[in-house]
């Protein structure tokens, strides 16, 4: 483990360091940054795999000359989950930037990208491995800075700017309340040491507690990016190279649900009240529906997936929530496959997120808009393209088949057996949010239905796409990777299951991996098969033979017939991309549906022809939904602290008397009232 | 020591530091610029007779070197110097204020009252000879503070500033018997230099702004 | 154990600012000044190394070193000599450009000497007197500077900067004065009563309310130096029109070195009456500061206040520190020489912008990373640093500051959180639109010295901000801990 | 043991397939008959499919891949998702593959498929029926799970053989029906909506005011318009089969001997015979309502199917 771990640790440093030592030499900068990363990815990844399997959680630790700060890594089996999860994406990642940063030579640094690129993949990498709070805080801070730099890549341009601000202060205000979580545990423990944050002295008392769970719900969700705290996602993820996004979006809003299993069931020990669950429920149905709903209405396919990303946080927290107020209850096992769920919607989502930001990387790469409006028709262009985003689609609408399915069919079920608890109360909450999981789910389903028909389906809709090519097969290389693992996850949880029992196992107390693997492997069950089961592995069989069905039917009546080919009928008037129905269209009736969500404005002008009134020259639609939060939430409190800050400016109003003035009362009151 | 028994010294010590209060008092009060220059001058000099009573009374004998140098320096150089400003920049002869005579004189006695409150319970630590020299010396300094907000002009506040100098001086001698020598000549030397710098800074801006009211200086604001 | 280190420390300012009096020779001035940069270091380097090896160091009990001024020296020596480096090319520049003239020029090195070894006699002083005295020194000889190029705003920030900076003098001397009125009838009418030394030892014995009267006299006497908040009324101003390798010094040295004089104070007044007292004052005018530089550094539009203004937080957030007691100090301390080097890397580079613009206003400077590459740098390294962020020092010290005053006060935490979080947000925006996005205006470039100079400057604190950022190298930390001795704390910090 | 269960997947797979058109031509046949019409057979379906088999298809050019492949997922999908529901015997051998969920979902995986084929075409057509689709599929959902749910509560499971086995053989039958009755309803509007009838859609008409579930497959002919068309009416048979079985498993063969099977097959008939003709009935009864009312059709099924849960909890205490 030292081995490996020394390993990862010294190519990401040679990540760093080397790629400004060829000045002026791009692709060689590139070569070595990304190269060195991807080797890196290979390390991490035996590294994770190494940490899930041994018995002991394994540490290291190295004495630092400032007070309550030790570089003190630790590695069990949570941490190393996440290893491997940042590993796995952190090695598409860099395959795929090989391609992809050809796009910014002579534009950006490469150099700089490069060596901010390891240094993010470092900074993850070590929030999830680092033993003392201390040292946590000035990683995680490091991964908001770095990741904030790679963001404003293209500084040029102002939005990115603005998103890049906005995160980075986001972020750091959730710093601000994550320090206050671990001071809570820090004064009980008189150290910043995870150790004994996890057994302090005398146990913390009951407000405490209740404060460090809600501090740590805040501080950690505002980089989860859990509704209202979700704001910047949509902002930053997009504003950054793709291959970045794909990170942000993939591993690193994981880290926040890291530290919170980390805070809830290591250092608070799994002991809370059932409402906690109930409040962590509440959060993620509320950020997954709208997540979903707001990514509906997105054309822009960064934001779209970004606030898909928000909508996944949500169904991690569902399946988190439950196990939580299961564990409260003292009903363990269901707690544990809460949990298990959710740790599995965690993988997922990193794996097929990371591959559609990828994907739309590409597409911006091959047609230089993120406007899906101008897409069409990529699929006969873009062929590989085209399949690894489809599997990507497919698995995060949860479709069979795909790895989304199996993890949200498990959320499904820990929300059902809400019927063994006790509380009237929660045994109707939880079928409710199960309902909304449904909406999510297929919600979710028409989004990428959306987005996949949008962009790569009918015709092109602007020159771009018309002229769009394949991109570089390193970018290939990395989708297809990631694609591999979206089905290979969705088709063998017996083998995924075992190793995420070894983290919910000291988490909770119990071992259910047998349980939930029914029939020996072949079944997934809730724990008990009589309640319900699915087995992967039969249903691709199932399908498959179906399929096969359906063709030797289609072939034994009409095989011989040749398909022809002919223009689509398009009422008389030849079809073109003009005729197609809009992204904006496609979503239309749901924004009305639910417009008292959207609030949707709408705006529509005509220009008549001078001749007659009766005859549009031309017509200008435009509609926009109401950013709520920001326009009820954020705005004000800008406005506040800035209108503050005007009127205050008076206390500076230059004449000496007055600056007299301050230090004579200061004196004085102080005389008075401080002897 | 022979000739006064303690009491009488002290009685005396106290009746110079109430001169000095007096004094301060009147430039508070006084108008004409000139006239408070001169009025300064004139606490300069009872500062020294004071000083050197005390010198006189205890023994200690650098604080008639002190004494000298407060005569040399405040009754004798710097008025030269404000003087020469004054010429240099023809103020008018009548000060504006910020605050009216007869509220100004109020906040002072505010003050005093206020000095003698805070020094309340010190004043029993001190020596018998110099009683009230503490209260006084603080009632002086707040006076001079005050001065300083309440006058515009620039010289008004480099009176002010001197007269605060004065109270600390009033404080070191009577009220702690004089600090060591070398402090009391490190502390005159800078007392020079200061009031040379602010007479060239206010050259300076008479000439960049030809005014020396300070409270038409506000251009630097957010 | 040799004394001439420390000579050399206060000497070589001197020296070098009367030779370049004298020289009146461009060519002469720079090699001294060089030369003068790196005895002060060097001689800084050996104070320092004195006192980690034995603790204290004194020439005929004029000049005494302990810990705390040894830290002082080392902060001072160090941002003094990259100082002078970046005054060298500054104001070489302006020669070029004919700004100033020869005389002048050479009258800028000395004053600039003077005020450098006003400072750092400041630190050294044993005997407090003597220690105003050199403080107000410094103020007279920085008022000067201020006031260098005879700007209409020069002269206003130096008539501001000049009565408030005197007033607020006085009012430390009335303490200075109220201690030497409690110390000597323990101590007899004598130089003793003056010394740190001996004060430390009868604190106890010290009247408790002369203590307290004359620490609050302190404070504000040298929190007036300090630019504690509403004290810091003259700091913007003077910061903005000095001449800016003065403006770099104001911030990172003089500033410090008022801190310096109330922790001696605090020292005594804790000894004397409990921490309490004087921990509730400085906290109070602390949070204050904090306060009042992030609503600033909001509505600013020059670039050169905008730093001023951090200053007053920064100053604000090592005062917290030492007012928390206990870590508190080690943060404290340590946030004190980070702060000081960030600062004045800030500084050299908001310089290069104004030579190369020559206008202050923030909302017409963009671009700087392109433009600017050195300028760009120095500002986005400073600007990070001074937001709080890692890998750099001030990230320890305000977690531990944290840390601190929540076991202590959570409420003050949950304030201290909330300021920060307020100025990390305003000060980040004002700088990022500053490096980041398309260049601006072009303006004029600089000449080819003034970019070596100014660079190896800039680079020089980068360096050091960096190697200093995650840990305290060995000798610093025997110094940290023997000034939380002066404290009353020791460093029983668990790992 | 493992023969016998490929014989019964096998023989479901067959009934499914056999009996879906034949509902379909009941459907319509009852349609006629109510507007006095004689109409054509009841067996007109499986000419139609005949057919269309031996069509020569057409294939727009602006298609891709995706277009050709859809009718054999959605086919496959629709055909394994029936085969996860008890026909005539309580105990499919796939009970264990996927529960109700799954169920859901393989439906759902058609959906995307259709939704995306709709699109390819290009034509308005195409788009529109997508995006009508798309939003009854959406608002269908949560109803589903939940009356689902509220069933699955009676029989402290979500695999439906062993929901349908335990009320067959009287396990666990709740001696309440008004939770049951207000799933049924809420199940029974989902039904609807799912498979594309009046009052939501109208699979006899051709009109773009109207379409649904025609416009998306408007581009299809020969055998990729067959399976399309097999596999809406096996949908059609799920859900009718669904309903029957989980709410009247009467008959159902809860052993496997062929007296009984033979017995349920019959029943099994019956009673989905009996229930397409519940729906010809209905569809004659009701008008199409507007897109936008579909919502308030559906909001009811949520609801009624949440008062089910509701009234479950109460009752049990």
């Amino acid at each position: 483990m030292t081995v490996l771990l020394v390993g990862l640790l010294a190519i990401y440093m040679a990540g760093i360091i080397l790629p400004p030592c060829f000045p002026g030499r791009p692709r060689i900068q590139n070569l070595v940054a990304h190269g060195l990363a991807t080797g890196a990815g290979l390390v991490g990844i035996v590294l994770g795999l190494a940490g899930l399997l041994v018995p002991e959680p394994w540490t290291v630790s190295a004495e630092s000359t400032i007070p309550f700060l030790s570089f003190a890594i630790r590695l069990d089996p949570l941490a190393s989950f996440f290893v491997l999860t940042i590993s796995l994406v952190g090695l598409a990642a860099s395959i795929f930037a090989l391609g992809y940063v050809t796009e910014f030579y002579g534009r950006s640094s490469i150099a700089a990208m490069g060596s901010l690129f390891n240094g993010f993949l470092l900074s993850m990498t070590l929030v999830v491995m680092a033993d003392n709070g201390f040292l946590f805080l000035i990683v995680w801070e490091l991964m908001a800075l770095l990741s904030y730099f790679l963001v404003v890549t293209e500084h040029e341009k102002a939005e990115v700017r603005y998103a890049g601000l906005f995160y980075l202060i986001m972020a750091h205000v959730g710093t601000a309340f994550i320090v206050l979580t671990f001071l809570i545990f820090f004064q009980e423990a008189g150290s910043f040491s995870f150790e004994a944050f996890r057994h302090p002295e005398q146990p913390l008392p009951e407000g405490m507690r209740t404060l460090a769970f809600l501090m740590a719900l805040v501080g950690f969700g505002a980089k989860a990016g859990i509704v209202p705290l979700h704001v910047w996602l949509p902002y930053a993820h997009p504003a950054a190279p793709s291959h970045i996004s794909a990170l942000m979006s993939g591993v690193m809003i994981k880290t926040a649900i890291y530290a919170l299993l980390r805070v809830y069931f290591d250092f608070l020990g799994g002991q809370f009240p059932w409402w906690w669950g109930f409040v962590v429920l509440l959060v993620g149905t509320t950020s997954a529906l709208l997540g979903v709903m707001y990514a509906l209405m997105e054309n822009d396919l960064k934001r779209l997936l970004a606030f898909s990303s928000v909508e996944n946080v949500g169904i991690i927290l569902l399946g988190i929530g439950a196990g939580m107020i299961f564990q409260s209850y003292g009903l363990k096992e269901f707690a544990a496959l809460g949990l298990l769920a959710g740790l599995y919607h965690t993988i997922n989502h990193a794996m097929f997120k990371g591959l559609l930001f990828m994907g739309a990387g590409s597409l911006l790469y091959a047609a230089h808009t993120r406007n899906m409006e101008e897409y069409g028709g990529l699929l006969r262009r873009m062929p590989w393209t085209g399949l690894f985003f489809l599997v990507g689609a497919v698995s995060i609408s949860a479709l069979p088949l795909a790895n989304g399915f199996v993890s949200e069919w498990l959320v499904f079920q820990t929300l059902f057996l809400s019927l063994k608890l006790p509380a009237l109360f929660l045994k109707l909450m939880l079928p409710i949010a199960a309902a909304l999981l449904a909406l999510t789910g297929v919600l979710a389903l028409v989004c990428f239905a959306k987005a996949f028909g949008m962009s790569f389906l009918a015709l092109p809709r602007s020159s771009h796409a018309r002229h769009a090519k394949e991109v570089p097969i390193a970018m290939r290389i990395g989708m297809g990777f990631l694609a591999v693992w979206c089905v290979g996850l969705g088709l063998a949880p017996m083998i995924v299951v075992p190793l995420l029992n070894r983290i919910t196992g000291p988490l909770t107390g119990v071992s259910i991996s047998d349980k939930v693997l029914a029939l020996d492997g072949w079944a997934l069950a809730p724990v008990n098969v009589q309640f319900s089961s699915i087995s992967p592995p039969m249903l691709a069989a199932m399908l498959i033979a179906c399929g096969l069905l359906g063709l030797f039917l289609a072939f034994m009546f009409g095989g011989r017939l040749v398909t022809r080919s002919h223009k689509t009928w398009g009422c008389g008037i030849n079809l073109s991309s003009r005729t197609e129905y809009t992204a904006t269209g496609f979503v239309q009736p749901i924004k009305r549906v639910f417009s008292t969500i959207y609030q949707p404005t709408v705006k529509l002008e005509t220009e008549f022809l001078e001749e007659s009134r009766y005859f549009a020259k031309r017509r200008r639609f435009e509609f926009h939904i109401e950013p709520v939060f920001q326009k009820y939430l954020y705005d004000p409190l800008v406005d506040f602290f800035v209108g503050m800050a005007d009127r205050l400016r008076i206390l500076q109003a230059g004449s000496l008397h007055l600056y007299l003035a301050y230090i004579f009362v200061t004196l004085v009151v102080l005389l008075l009232f401080a002897v | 020591m022979s000739l006064f028994s303690i009491d009488v010294g002290s009685q005396l010590v106290d009746l110079g530091s109430a001169l000095l209060l007096l004094t301060c008092f009147a430039i508070v009060a006084q108008r004409r610029l000139s006239a408070c220059v001169d009025l300064f001058v004139l606490q300069s000099v009872f500062l020294a007779l004071t000083a050197s009573l005390v010198a006189f009374l205890t023994g200690i004998h650098h604080i008639y070197v002190a004494a000298a140098l407060t005569i040399v320096v405040k009754a004798v150089i710097i008025p030269r110097i404000l003087k020469q400003v004054i010429e240099h920049v023809n103020v008018k002869r009548e000060l504006e204020m910020n605050v009216n005579v007869p509220t100004g004189l109020l906040i002072c006695g505010a003050l005093v009252i206020l000095a003698f409150f805070i020094t309340q319970p010190i004043i029993p630590l001190g020596f018998l000879l110099t009683r009230d020299s503490l209260a006084i010396a603080l009632a002086i300094v707040l006076i001079g503070f005050f001065m300083m907000i309440a006058r515009k002009k620039a010289v008004t506040q480099v009176i002010g500033f001197l007269v605060m100098e004065n109270g600390l001086f009033l404080g070191a001698t009577a009220a702690a018997y004089g600090m060591p020598l070398i402090v009391e000549l490190g502390v005159f030397f800078d007392l020079l230099v200061g009031t040379l710098i602010i007479g060239i800074y206010s050259h300076r801006l008479q000439d960049a702004f030809d005014s020396v009211d300070t409270s038409k200086l506000t251009t630097l604001k957010e | 154990m040799s004394s001439w280190p420390l000579v050399l420390l206060v000497a070589a300012p001197v020296i070098a600012g009367l030779g370049s009096l004298v020289v009146q020779q461009r060519r002469a001035i720079e090699v001294l000044q060089c030369a003068q940069a790196g005895a002060m270091l060097a001689a800084a380097a050996l104070v320092a190394g004195q006192i980690i090896a034995a603790g204290e160091a004194s020439v005929g009990g004029f000049l005494q070193v302990d810990a705390l001024s040894a830290w002082l020296d080392l902060i001072i020596g160090f941002v003094g000599s990259s100082g002078t480096l970046y005054a060298v090319g500054y104001v070489g520049e302006e020669l070029d450009r004919a700004h100033v003239s020869l005389k002048r020029y050479s009258q800028f090195f000395c004053l600039f000497d003077m005020y450098l070894a006003s400072m750092l006699l400041a630190v050294n002083l044993e005997n407090i007197a003597i220690m105003w005295i050199a403080i107000e020194g410094s103020t007279l000889s920085a008022a000067l500077l201020i006031g260098f190029d005879r700007s209409k705003a020069a002269l206003e920030a130096g008539w501001k900067y000049v009565i408030l900076s005197s007033v607020g003098i006085a009012l430390a001397l009335f303490g200075t004065i109220l201690v030497y009125y409690s110390s000597e009838h323990i101590l007899g009418v004598s130089n003793e009563a003056l010394r740190w030394s001996q004060l430390y030892r009868v604190a106890e014995k010290l009247d408790p309310v002369a203590i307290k009267v004359a620490f609050i006299f302190a404070l504000i006497g040298y929190g007036t130096k300090a630019g504690v908040a509403p004290m810091h009324t003259w700091l913007p101003d003077a910061h903005a029109e000095a001449p800016t390798p003065v403006s770099a010094m104001l911030s990172a040295n003089m500033l410090t070195v008022a801190v310096y004089a109330i922790l001696r104070f605090k020292a005594v007044t804790d000894r004397s009456v409990g921490p309490e007292f004087a921990g509730k004052l400085i906290v109070g005018l602390a949070l204050l500061s904090l306060a009042v530089s992030a609503i600033f550094i909001l509505v600013q539009r020059d670039y050169k206040r905008l730093f001023a203004y951090s200053s007053i937080e920064h100053i604000g957030i090592a005062l917290l520190g030492f007012g928390i007691g206990g870590l508190g100090v080690f943060a404290g301390a340590w946030h004190l020489m980070n702060h000081a080097l960030a600062k004045s890397t800030a500084f050299y580079g908001a310089g290069l912008v104004f030579l190369r613009h020559d206008h202050k206003s923030l909302d017409r400077v963009t671009g700087l990373l392109e433009q600017m590459p050195v300028a760009g740098t120095a500002i986005l390294v400073a600007g990070v640093a001074l937001a709080g962020l890692p890998p750099f020092g001030l990230f320890i010290s305000e977690v531990l500051i944290v840390a601190g005053s929540y076991t202590i006060r959570p409420e003050v935490a949950y304030v201290f959180l909330a300021l920060l979080a307020l100025a990390f947000a305003t000060l980040l925006y004002q700088v990022l639109r500053m490096v980041l996005g398309e260049p601006g205006e072009a303006g004029t470039a600089l000449g080819r010295q003034c970019r070596i100079f100014t660079s190896a400057a800039v680079g020089i604190n980068i360096v050091a901000l960096g190697t200093i950022g995650l840990r305290v190298p060995p000798g610093l930390e025997t110094l940290l801990a023997s000034i939380l001795k002066i404290f009353g704390v020791g460093m029983e910090a668990p790992r | 043991m493992m023969l016998q269960a490929i014989t019964l997947v096998v023989a479901q797979a067959i009934v499914l397939l056999a009996i879906s058109p034949f509902l379909v031509g009941l459907i319509r046949k009852v349609k006629a008959r109510f507007q006095c019409r004689r109409g054509a057979g009841v067996f007109q379906p499986y000419a139609d499919l005949a057919k269309l088999f031996r069509k020569q298809p057409v294939i727009s050019t602006t298609t891709s891949w995706i277009f050709t492949a859809t009718p054999y997922i959605l086919f496959a999908s629709t055909l394994s998702a029936g085969l996860l529901v008890p026909t005539f015997i309580s105990q499919t051998p796939m009970n264990f593959a996927g529960n109700i969920i799954a169920l859901v979902y393989l439906l759902a995986l058609g959906t995307f498929f259709l939704i995306l084929a709709g699109l390819d075409a290009g034509s308005a057509f195409g788009g529109m029926g997508s995006s009508r689709e798309a939003i009854v599929a959406s608002l269908t959902e949560p109803a589903m799970i939940l009356s689902i749910f509220a069933i699955a509560l009676t029989a402290g499971s979500t695999n439906l053989s062993t929901i349908v086995h335990k009320t067959a053989l009287m396990e666990g039958i709740v001696t309440d029906p008004s939770p049951h009755l207000m799933a049924l309803a809420a199940l029974c509007i989902v039904a609807l909506a799912e498979t594309g009838r009046v009052p939501v859609d109208n699979p006899a008409t051709h009109l773009e005011l109207t379409m649904i579930h025609e416009a998306m497959v408007l581009e299809y002919s020969g055998r990729y318009l067959a399976l399309v068309e097999w596999a809406a009416g096996l949908k059609l048979a799920v859900f009718l089969t669904l309903i029957a079985n989980v709410f009247a498993p009467w008959g159902i063969a809860t052993t496997l001997t062929p007296a009984a099977m033979g017995i349920g097959l019959v029943t099994y008939i019956l009673k989905i015979a009996g229930l397409a003709m519940l729906i010809g009935t209905l569809e004659c009864m009701f008008a199409k309502l507007r897109l936008f009312r579909v919502t308030d059709l559906l909001g009811v099924a949520f609801i009624l199917a949440l008062l089910g849960l509701v009234f479950f909890y109460i009752l049990r205490g």
